[in-house]
């Protein structure tokens, strides 16, 4: 799956997740993958489809049908010196999981004082849009964010699916790493090649100073701040799009990170336009998007002109594959959130 | 069940003092371990070529026997073969057919499949897997009621209570312990219900398999704890499940019985789940089956088996198909004729062209509902949802809130 | 532990749910009450005492040591007709059965149509400030609030211990109830037998119209509303009743219930006073709090003098014995949030 | 470990094929299932009175035998012991005096707690949990650092990579995953690390348990999973935790050997880990190992132990007291005399006080250390939320600050 040619070729999401980890393993042997399926299939989704192959069963290899044991083995893998990375087969099922995940692996560093660091990642593909059936559409961020201890990444685009995931695999913290399940075929005119000089030479820095868990500007506008991470960025820039043919123009900020916060990236944004939307496609109740808006009026309150509106997913359980396009956040009910930021005053 | 709280000898274990399995084992003259232990082949009736094999062959012992069903319940099981086979194999086509959204074949495991489902009395419950629609269908539910959720519609189409089926379970081994939870509110009233659960051999990796039989165990409540061992979890076969000389023998873990069955032998599946369920009744006690066959397709549709087996271990396979040894072994045994096979071909041929036809016509969900059921009573927040919603959906025109 | 004098009398915390689940027991057979060491010894923090040798061990039973078991057990009796009640024995022991509450306790009346309702409720005993050790402090609230399809429930005051715990029971949808495990021994001069009055002249009401859900305000103020739920309801007000000593006129609003989310009283409180101060327990990232500003800056953003701040616990694990006090929201820090209300303006 | 992908016949589970249980039980001129199933009593060595029982009397046999260790490790044993029964006594005095937040004893444990740590080389990792305090001491870890966390001044005290000790564990059986990620990684690093995982009774019953047994024999890890069933779990006993013959019983369903040994018995506990650690080592495979115990005082000191079993009990347990016994046997064996006995007890008596005057002392915790380990470099939030408490400190003065 990897490339090596230096002209501009058209690489899929898919593929800059898989030859993230191809290239982590071959720079540093500490590095090994496991979950269900992972290793002879390559996963359902096929993002560590040949790993196996290259690295041998030692470094990526099928665990037992088993969600907490994937878990708290990686758990002693890591503190043994292993920076494992582990694949949940879908949201849902992460969530046997869950007690390792928020009493170990988001406590052991704190615990132990700096003394036992637990450098994994817990890959979590994530969100709908893609006809699945129960269980496999959930967007369960919230859950993790909310736990002090994990970082919490999601990409947005083919180019931080694979910088981000690099940058993923080298902190020396737990990183819950979301990957929006509707962009893994989604392809974007990027070269690895490419993807790994800037990675190389971000790298110096970043471990230091941490690039990581900055918010990025991916639409520049003036009137209003539409703010979003993972699957529904897309949605936030056609709504812009759209907004701009109505003479709105809107500014698209993708979170990136959830955990570091980019909190400034918010103010500046927020700053500029004096109005603010956050999209995302989770049910909307104590969310991320909660934190957001919350965390906006703290910062940028005499700055708004209008209150901060969510679009979110509603507060519903996840709807059956023929009823998700009313649930999941779209261009026009952005666009219906942008006519009501109060343009008259 | 108003007993005393016990406080038995601390540091030793129920089984070591009088209990349901050692009063059992008593029974048959032997020890709790030879009960409790399955025998040490598997339990196995007919032959790969459908003739009847020796009853000093079967694998039986003390302890653990099976005797034959009669031959109306053998027809019975063969007619829901037929049935479920036809209904897989058209269910397999809609989904090439871009029909349904998924589907999770069965094909090959059509032996327990109908046992799971006879075995049972009305008054008794079925938990099953995603894979197991064809249960579901011999149990007496509406086809069509289950195919709504593989057709995307909604997540489940039928009234668990009505069939005392469960919804089909997708969180790996999750709906075992509803399933001993069913069992027990029973045992409090008084009714002897007997609840069957199904799972994967994958899935009994998971820490709710251990939770699940270990409450039965301890709430000494009836369930039979049925494993489809079809030799994969997706990609993953059984050597990198378990290291166990066989999932039976989990059960002497939690001081339950465990048997393994052919499972691509549907005299011997029904008989074991027979007895099992006889067993569990009338003791009130949990027993573990796993039944060894094998899944003949693909996972689901989404799946690519040749990229973890050969063409030639499935071909083997299909030798040991459970539609035509119980054929071969009811013609032989005069139970079934041509006549009487034809006739369930074309039921089957019903059910299938009607599941064919219901899936050709398109239902117009009411996308409202998505807000209705969250709560008996819908909070503030879902009712201007629904508000919402209903004014996106009046603004779009009924075309697109009917997509 | 029952009291059936008609005189005014002290009812501690722990009695009044203890009382409100034996007359729960009384009234229907269909309650059941388990868990782990809720049987013979009554709970680790006694709220069961009793239970057992009065109902027998079929109504009121130990279970093995799993927490998903127990979670499990209680959706399958639930689907049979039953009314369970099960006790995790603190906080942070709820995880392992994460996942049975997420996937099925969560989703089982939205899967099934509405046709198998779970009438169950999850005991939880939660937050700190009792001296415990790591994993017993966890305020895990946030986790379920986001959960669509769960009610969350927590009451702060002796009364609603009674009352809210029965109106959980009461309930055909599954209710989290958080207990505040420092208000445990908390006394009140509340009388159980009026308790009950009010109870079954509520009931009648309450099962068709819901009067459960609803946010209490407990101290009347014209300046700021202090909004906050469970244990830290004490700690608002004091700092309100610190703060009139400052010439500050606080409004306190009790929450009692995340799900239902009593929208409507927040903003009567807020549209009255113009300012908001959120105080709760558990990190303030992605939390109960942070909705609750969300909320009320959408809600009320013309009536605000001032961003809506929050008193939270910081975005850290619970801290050990010794360091709580400094992680705790307390008066003084309330009183300080109070301050930067822009009250020059 | 660059083996091709492994595709064994599907259905059949790695203990038919060639495994290494097969092989062991082969050595041993017995079936694996003998090999598996814990021998029919409890290992013991030593009676009640401290005699040496005779060789054909101790439960051994075939496949099951367990070679008395050297008289230099037995003595080592005691003096761990003495000094272990001294910690759990100092401790639980110095709660009562509310000096510690919680102290959970191994009060009438000392000779699982001891034999845990004695039969681990010091390339080894000991898992243990909260009860494990002597354990953890007798591995060597400083005796206050492990108190910190009882004393509610930190979470972990010391650092577990230091002694290869990983923090005590409360959620129960978590880390018994830890342990199995920590052997994993060590095989393939191609370091023969055995590593000892620690839990009680109740803990069994969790679906880590089982999870992490499970990978364990999957993975062929050295793991040696060694149950304390001390009867109770808090008040429950184990007759409401499980229905199996023994706890040991439950090896056999993931393929692995199990043992169930006289937890009071130093000489049988030592002889049985220290096999079950070398053949973990030898043939990289885990065990199970079940040490049949009491716990002589309350769960914790929060714990009323009057509500649910009686004095008589304790009492009767009291007489299987594993230090007396020990004593007992050493004297009469003349590997202990009364001038040695007189330093074991001095040198017990220093931990002892060293521990009191230490808890006496109140160090001064750092408040703003609760922000400092959560990333290994801040986030915004956390730097300005510790700019804000420190403002606080500063406002409210140091003594504020310190206490
Ligand atoms: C908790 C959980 N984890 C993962 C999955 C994803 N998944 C669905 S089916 C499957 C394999 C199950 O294998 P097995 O139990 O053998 O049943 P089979 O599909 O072979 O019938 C997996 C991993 C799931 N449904 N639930
Ligand atoms: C996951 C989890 N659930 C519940 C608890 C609360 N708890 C602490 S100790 C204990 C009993 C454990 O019994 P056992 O495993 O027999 O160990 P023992 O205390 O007897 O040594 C319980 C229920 C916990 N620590 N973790
Ligand atoms: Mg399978
Ligand atoms: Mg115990």
């Amino acid at each position: 799956m990897s490339t090596t040619t230096a002209t501009k070729t058209t690489t899929t999401f898919a593929s800059a997740l898989n030859t993230a980890m191809s290239d982590a393993m071959e720079a540093d042997n500490s590095v090994v993958v496991f979950g269900e399926d992972v290793g002879t299939l390559g996963g359902v989704f096929r993002i560590t489809d040949g790993l196996t192959k290259r690295f041998g069963t030692s470094r990526c290899f099928d665990t037992p049908l088993a969600e907490s044991g994937i878990a708290g083995t990686a758990v002693g893998m890591a503190i043994n010196g292993m920076r494992p990375i582990i694949e949940m087969q879908f949201d849902a099922f992460a969530y046997p999981a869950l007690e390792q995940i928020f009493s170990h692996v988001a406590k052991m560093a704190n615990r132990t004082r700096g003394r036992v660091r637990l450098p994994m990642v817990i890959r979590i593909p994530y969100g709908g849009g893609v006809g699945g059936v129960e269980h496999h559409c959930d967007s369960s961020e919230a859950y993790y964010a909310h736990t002090a201890g994990l970082k919490v990444f999601t990409p947005a685009t083919v180019a931080d699916a694979y910088l981000m995931l690099r940058e993923a695999i080298d902190t020396e913290d737990p990183v819950v790493f979301f990957e929006p399940k509707k962009l893994y075929w989604s392809k974007a005119a990027e070269d690895l090649s490419t993807l790994r000089e800037i990675y190389e030479s971000r790298a110096e820095d970043s471990r230091k100073i941490g690039a990581q868990g900055q918010a990025a500007v991916v639409r520049e506008g003036q009137d209003v701040s539409i703010i979003s991470y993972g699957p529904s960025v897309e949605t936030a820039l056609k709504a812009a799009e759209a907004a701009a043919e109505d003479g709105i123009s809107a500014e698209v900020l993708d979170m990136r990170s959830i955990v570091p916060f980019d909190e400034d990236a918010l103010v500046r944004t927020v700053e500029k336009t004096g109005r603010a939307v956050v999209v995302a496609e989770a049910q909307g109740f104590v969310s991320v998007a909660s934190e957001i808006t919350a965390r906006i009026q703290e910062r940028c309150f005499h700055s708004l002109a209008s209150p901060v509106l969510r679009v979110t997913g509603f507060d519903i359980p996840y709807p059956s594959p023929k009823l998700e396009e009313h649930h999941l956040p779209d261009v026009d009910r952005i666009l219906d959130a942008l006519d009501e930021l109060q343009w008259e005053d | 069940m108003d007993e005393p709280v016990t406080t038995a000898e601390p540091g030793h274990a129920k089984a070591e003092q009088a209990s349901r399995i050692f009063e059992a084992s008593r029974s048959f003259g032997i020890t709790p371990e030879q009960y409790m232990l399955p025998a040490q082949q598997q339990i196995q009736m007919l032959d790969p070529e459908g003739t009847l094999i020796p009853s000093d062959q079967q694998g039986t012992g003390p302890g653990h026997e099976y005797p034959i069903p009669e031959p109306e319940v053998l027809l019975k099981a063969y007619t829901a073969l037929v049935a479920g086979r036809r209904i897989n194999d058209q269910n397999y086509a809609l989904v090439r057919q871009g029909r349904l959204a998924v589907y999770p074949s069965s094909h090959g495991q059509e032996a327990c499949q109908v046992g799971a489902a006879l075995c049972l009395d009305a008054g008794d419950w079925l938990f099953p897997t995603y894979r197991d629609t064809v249960s579901v269908i011999s149990r007496g539910v509406d086809p069509l009621e289950v195919m709504v959720s593989f057709r995307g519609d909604w997540h489940c189409g039928y009234n668990p209570k009505e069939h005392r089926v469960g919804s089909m379970s997708t969180p790996l081994t999750t709906q075992l312990l509803h399933a001993v939870g069913v069992a027990h509110a029973a045992k409090l009233r008084g009714e002897d219900t007997v609840v069957l659960a199904m799972c994967g051999d994958g899935a009994t990796s998971e820490g709710d398999f251990h939770e699940a039989l270990n409450f039965a165990a301890v709430f000494e409540v009836p369930v039979v704890f049925f494993v489809q061992n079809n030799g994969y979890a997706i990609s993953v076969p059984l050597s990198s499940q378990s290291a166990a000389p066989s999932l039976a023998h989990k059960a002497i873990g939690y001081g339950m019985a465990g048997e393994r069955v052919d499972g691509n032998d549907m005299v011997a599946v029904l008989a074991t789940l027979r007895r099992a369920v006889h067993l569990a009744r009338e003791n009130s006690m949990p027993l573990l089956l796993e039944a060894v066959t094998y899944r003949m397709q693909a996972h689901t549709n989404a799946d690519d088996e040749t990229r973890y087996r050969d063409r030639e271990e499935v071909e083997q396979w299909k030798r040991k198909d459970p539609l035509l040894r119980m054929q071969r072994y009811l013609t032989s045994e005069g139970i079934l004729d041509d006549a009487v096979a034809a006739e369930i071909t074309e039921a089957a041929e019903q059910v299938a062209s009607s599941l064919r036809q219901a899936m050709t016509a398109e239902p117009a969900e009411n996308p409202l509902e998505i807000f209705d059921h969250v709560y008996a009573e819908p909070t503030a927040q879902l009712v201007a949802q629904r508000a919402q919603l209903s004014d996106e959906l009046q603004r779009t025109g009924p075309t697109q809130g009917e997509k």
